[in-house]
């Protein structure tokens, strides 16, 4: 494990972690302000609004300021709120996301740790926030709050499996090239999938991956169409009703800093990274400035897609939610793994990958479209109704 | 359907309060809903937190003040409801109307009729759970309207602007090319909200079959304006019982025979285009004239008896019913509001759907507080 | 049929009115159970019915398949102080596109009345808010709780559309001089 | 100011035991307690004598350029004002519209938030009646401090064109505390602007009592 940093050989290995971890955490924290505002901006302009812009030069500040102010804020708990679910909720909902930082791979050996099991980290990792939603819907003893924490239990689980199937069928056909100049195919490993896409990217192999990872991916970071439990129109901020101050803050970056690692991931696992077109100009690969900013090219693609998702979708209900992650998008990742199984066992030409996953994406569509629109038995009248409902 | 849960572990139903302060509804409406899981069980509107007495007022004020207190009960159309308070004092006193003034009320109605369809689109969107979008496309169309309105009232939503037998001031000069480019962006807004909201497929999954309401209900409950005309009913009292000149135009009050949300929304909006189409026609037969008969009353006695005037406003029928007993006065005023009668049925639509439906179906009835409790 | 014996001073016998343009004729043969006055309102026709067969004469009027009035349009009370409390349900059939006003009177000291739920479910929340507002109170009434003022707080003897409830008094502007019917300018 | 060591001791002695009238009438700075050490490192050892009235740390530091926290804090507060969605009647449709892209109120940082919790500002925008009141004292009392309340329009004041009747309470300001009156039957929304900007002004005048008790 490569203990050098900046050029400073075998420095001691906590110190060396710690370093490191207070680096992300410092670039994390930036990056995220910078995400909220360019948020308020960037729906503005699909608004045809300004966004903020009197805090600071064009509002630069504004997320400075929102952050002040909610620290100087009152910190209020509920009398009759349960008292250590209340206050241990929005930790269970930040620190789960600060360690899925620990093996995103920004640049070559710009990251905190290579993990052999580096995917398998990160999903169990980001599974615990779930958790703390809960907290915070039974804590706040809200019944708003109790009904988006159950409803954000149940979202969560329903597309962590679309999620998981997602990334194993990429990890699946990783090609690893082996000492002996043999070809290992599949690795968990972060930093393996992003060199094996030297050549050509995962999306090429796996399109109807993509759509599904970044279906999935929406569902895990509650926005719109699937912001149910947070939804406010019916359960007026979900889980957070009770939050005030620095606490709800804490939430709030929580929900931003998950955003920005969805998309690190979505730039490492499908577009390839930092290897990308880096290995087909030249042979060694490019300065380290350059793949940061490549990264984060890639990154705000996908963290653009959100925003403009969530200026124009409406909200799905919860049983059609539900529905569409185990009656749709379950069976076809199913397939999927199947079928890279098929191609890896049988050494089919990869091409077969991306046929398959075009298929797969016209019958996801079809499958949606068949859904919406055939016609809901309407009860002929309302006694009916009432009959049937009670 | 709804699957009954085993009967050895017995689930506990729940009180959710959707309180006077709710994003969703639309002012101070509050109604309590028992639900059991996602499934509303019961429903129990409670209203009269906006109730100021706006009937008491005017029996307090002269025919000239009552127009201000229909104004701030219809706010969304102010104009229609001084429509119908209007007429009832012209039916009262015998006043006769000039024919510039009709025509004018007419298009004014009819534009009010487009700005508060627009604000029923735009809220629509926020229930549905848009992020804003439509609200600002509504907007959009509707603040080219107001500055209309306020160009020729100088108010941008209270205006005063009808007067018993005509109008209050003759309109400005470009009134027609103003109105034309008005109704230009609005036909604009219409294709604007069927790209964004009416393909949308999540969209129609979650409004299509939702909050069904049969024809005969509505009858019975006595619904009216866009809502019940989504479950078929060709009920509009433009075309039914016509006033001013609606029967010189021709049209055919829109309906739809699903009875759901998805059908009301759609019903509202090609009321706008209905309604720009209902103005071109008027534009035509515009000729100049007076707008306020020779010989006007100072202080206006009407004699005794009674009216009962409706007119179509975009959430229904409007009614005034006055009762004059001689003197300056009105001896008692009552405000027939469509959105009340509306309301009444929003527990038999919501029984059996999702929370989240209710909140829907809510939104379709297209309330205004002031108006519901007057 | 309109002699109106009431005022006994020789008034010129006004023309009795046939109303042959208005409704009353059918209306005349759907409620000739019921003695029936009508009179010309300003825009439809307006029956008198007494107070203990109003709701027999509105089932009538229904559910007569020549007049069919199937929508209760609107159901509200005027308070004219000593005569008493006129409850006035104006009715509309929605096939036959016809209008009818039925008035009845209520003394003051027995305001009761029938409901009108059983003939159309519309009536619930009129006659919530009329009994309410002018204190009369409707017979076998569904659901009797108040609909504008608050449940919390009993106001049950509180009716603010009553002639005789008071309109209240602006205590912004109280400082001496200052009241509503102020000539001098206040000093404040 | 010559500093005789003599002098001096008696001087504490006396001032440590003289009661604070004398500070009273703004006596001459007393004489600086002398250490009595070396006599040219004694212009360095001279306390600071705080004045009332002026920032201790204004006085310590003079030259270093420091920004008080409760400028930050306010100026923090007063660029990220957020108000509760709460509208009443006809005044709401107008403050609907100035968040709208016509007026933008989130130029100003201001966007409206759904839960009393998370919210800084109230803005009542319509008649409060007697049924709603108990509702309107609810939400303000959920509101984390420092909160601020804006009564919009003639009702919210004091009862508007609805005053007379009975039913409808004579001004918000009879059950809450207002910081913020705007005028108009609705106000236009160039009108609510400027009531937004008054009391971002009146959180910068106000910073140094903020939150002390005042």
């Amino acid at each position: 494990m490569s203990t050098e940093i900046f050029g400073i050989e075998n420095v001691n290995v906590w110190v060396d972690g710690l370093i490191r971890v207070l680096l992300i955490v410092g670039f994390m924290t930036v990056v995220v302000m910078g995400l909220i505002y360019g948020e308020r901006k960037i729906l503005a302009r699909f608004q045809q609004r300004l966004g903020p812009t009197r805090t600071g030069p064009m509002g630069l500040l504004q997320s400075v300021a929102d952050a002040l102010k909610l620290v100087g804020k009152e910190d209020l708990r509920p009398r009759n709120a349960d008292p250590w679910t209340f206050e241990l909720a929005p930790y269970l909902v930040f620190v789960p996301v600060f360690l899925g930082f620990v093996i995103v791979p920004f640049v070559l050996d710009w990251q905190i740790r290579i993990l052999e099991l580096g995917l398998l980290y990160f999903v169990a990792i980001t599974g615990v926030n779930i958790v703390g939603w809960i907290m915070a819907g039974w804590g706040s003893d809200n019944r708003y709050a109790m009904i988006g924490g159950m409803r954000a239990a149940a979202q969560g689980i329903s597309y962590e499996l679309p999620l998981v199937l997602a990334l194993v069928s990429v990890a699946m056909v990783v090609e690893v090239p082996l000492a002996d100049g043999e070809v290992a195919r599949g690795s968990l490993n972060l930093n393996e999938i992003v060199a094996s896409q030297h050549e050509v990217p995962n999306i090429v192999w796996q399109p109807l991956v993509v759509v599904v990872f970044f279906i999935a991916g929406l569902a895990e970071l509650n926005r719109t169409p699937f912001d149910i439990p947070v939804g406010e129109s019916e359960v007026v901020g979900g889980p957070f009703v009770e939050y005030s101050g620095i606490r709800w803050s804490m939430f709030f970056l929580a929900e931003y800093a998950a955003l920005l690692i969805m998309s690190l991931l979505f730039a490492a696992v499908f577009l390839g990274g930092w290897a990308w077109p880096a290995g087909i100009f030249t042979d060694e690969d490019w300065p380290r400035w350059a793949q940061a900013l490549l990264v984060a090219g890639k990154a705000s693609i996908f963290v653009f897609m959100v925003f403009w998702v969530r200026a124009s979708v409406p909200r799905l209900r919860i049983d059609q939610l539900m529905g569409f992650s185990w009656k749709i998008l379950l069976p076809l990742m199913l397939a999927q793994v199947m079928v890279n199984g098929l191609v890896l066992v049988y050494d089919w030409p990869e091409i077969i990958l991306t046929v398959v996953g075009l298929i797969g994406i016209v019958a996801l569509f079809a499958m949606v479209d068949r859904a919406v629109r055939q016609p809901r038995q309407r009860p002929a009248s309302a006694a009916q109704l009432q009959s049937e409902a009670v | 359907m709804v699957v009954e849960a085993p009967s050895e572990f017995e689930t506990q139903d729940l009180l959710i309060n959707v309180g006077p302060q709710h994003p969703s509804t639309h002012g101070v409406f509050r109604m309590v809903l028992e639900i059991d899981g996602e499934v509303v069980k019961d429903l129990v509107p409670y209203i009269g937190y906006l109730h100021r007495g706006a009937e008491k007022l005017c029996e307090n004020n002269d025919f000239r003040q009552g127009i201000g207190y229909m104004d701030r009960t219809e706010y969304l159309a102010a104009h229609n409801a001084e429509l119908s308070y209007v007429m009832a004092v012209e039916a009262l006193g015998e006043i006769e109307v000039p024919e510039r003034a009709q025509w004018i009320r007419m298009i004014l109605c009819e534009l009010n009729r487009i700005s508060s369809h627009f604000m029923f689109l735009g809220a629509f969107g926020i229930d549905v759970g848009v992020f804003g979008t439509p609200f600002i496309y509504a907007w959009r169309e509707r603040e080219t309207i107001i500055d209309l309105f306020e160009e020729i009232s100088g108010d941008r939503m209270m205006y005063a602007y009808f007067r018993a037998g005509g109008l209050a001031w003759e309109v400005p000069a470009n009134f027609e090319n103003r109105v034309r480019e008005v109704l230009a962006s609005a036909q604009q807004g219409v294709k604007d909200f069927d790209g964004l909201l009416t393909e949308n497929e999540i969209f129609i999954a979650r409004t299509k079959g939702v909050g069904f309401i049969s024809a005969e209900d509505a009858i019975e409950m006595g619904m009216s304006g866009p809502t019940i005309r989504a479950s078929g009913v060709p009920l509009d009292i433009r075309k039914t019982e016509p006033y001013l000149f609606y029967d010189q135009l021709d049209f055919e009050p829109i309906t739809a025979n699903g009875g759901d949300v998805f059908d009301r929304y759609i019903v509202r909006l090609q009321e706008i285009s209905q309604s720009i189409d209902l103005i071109g026609q008027c534009l035509e037969r515009l000729q100049p004239g007076p707008i306020t008969p020779e010989r006007m009353p100072r202080m206006l006695r009407l004699p005794e008896g009674e009216a009962y005037i409706r007119t179509e406003a975009p959430r229904g029928e409007y009614g005034v019913y006055m009762v004059s007993k001689g003197g300056n006065k009105p001896h008692r005023l009552k405000v027939r509001s469509a959105c009340l009668s509306n309301l009444q049925v929003l527990k038999q639509m919501s029984v059996g759907q999702y929370v989240a439906d209710a909140i829907i179906i809510l939104g379709s009835i297209d309330i205004v507080l002031s108006e519901v409790d007057r | 049929m309109t002699t109106d014996e009431t005022n006994g001073e020789a008034v010129e016998e006004t023309p009795p009115d046939t109303f042959e343009g208005t409704l009353w004729p059918d209306v005349n043969r759907a409620l000739s159970a019921v003695d029936v006055r009508p009179e010309r309102g300003a825009l439809d026709l307006i029956v008198h019915l007494p107070r203990k067969d109003v709701i027999r004469g509105l089932g009538m009027l229904k559910h007569d398949d020549e007049l069919h009035f199937d929508y209760l349009r609107s159901l509200t009370a005027v308070d004219n102080e000593d005569e008493g409390v006129d409850v006035v349900y104006h009715l509309y059939s929605v096939s036959k596109n016809h209008n009818l006003t039925v008035k009845t009177t209520l003394a003051n000291e027995d305001k009761v009345l029938e409901t009108a739920t059983t003939v159309w479910q519309a009536a619930n929340w009129l006659e919530r808010e009329v009994a309410e507002m002018f204190g009369v109170t409707f017979n076998g009434h569904p659901d009797p709780r108040p609909l504008l003022m608050p449940e919390d707080v009993d106001l049950s003897d509180v009716h603010p559309l009553l002639k005789s409830h008071p309109f209240a008094e602006i205590d912004v502007l109280q400082g001496e001089g200052l009241g509503h019917d102020r000539d001098a300018p206040g000093d404040v | 100011m010559a500093i005789t060591p003599g002098t001096a001791t008696t001087e504490t002695a006396e001032l440590a035991v003289a009661p604070p009238e004398t500070a009273s009438e703004a006596p001459p700075a007393p004489e600086p307690m002398m250490p009595g050490e070396h006599p040219n490192e004694i212009p360095a050892l001279v306390p600071i004598v705080p004045q009332p009235g002026k920032a201790l740390y204004r006085q310590a530091l003079p030259g270093v350029m420091q920004v008080p926290a409760d400028l930050v804090l306010a100026a923090a507060r007063k660029s990220s004002l957020w108000p509760m969605t709460f509208g009443l009647a006809c005044c709401a449709i107008e403050m609907i519209g100035t968040y709208m892209s016509h007026y933008d109120l989130d130029r100003f940082g201001i966007v409206p938030w759904p839960s009393p919790r998370q919210s800084d500002v109230m803005i009542v925008a319509g008649t409060v009646t007697k049924k709603m009141a108990p509702a309107v004292k609810l939400l303000y009392e959920q509101m984390p401090n420092p909160k601020w309340v804006i009564s919009m329009g003639a009702c919210a004041t004091n009862g508007g064109p609805y005053t007379r009747y009975d039913r409808v309470l004579q001004g918000v300001d009879k059950i809450v505390p207002v910081d913020v009156y705007v005028p108009g039957c609705p106000p236009r929304p160039e009108a609510l602007i400027d009531s937004f900007l008054a009391l971002q002004d009146m959180i910068m005048e106000e910073r140094s009592t903020e939150g002390r008790g005042a």
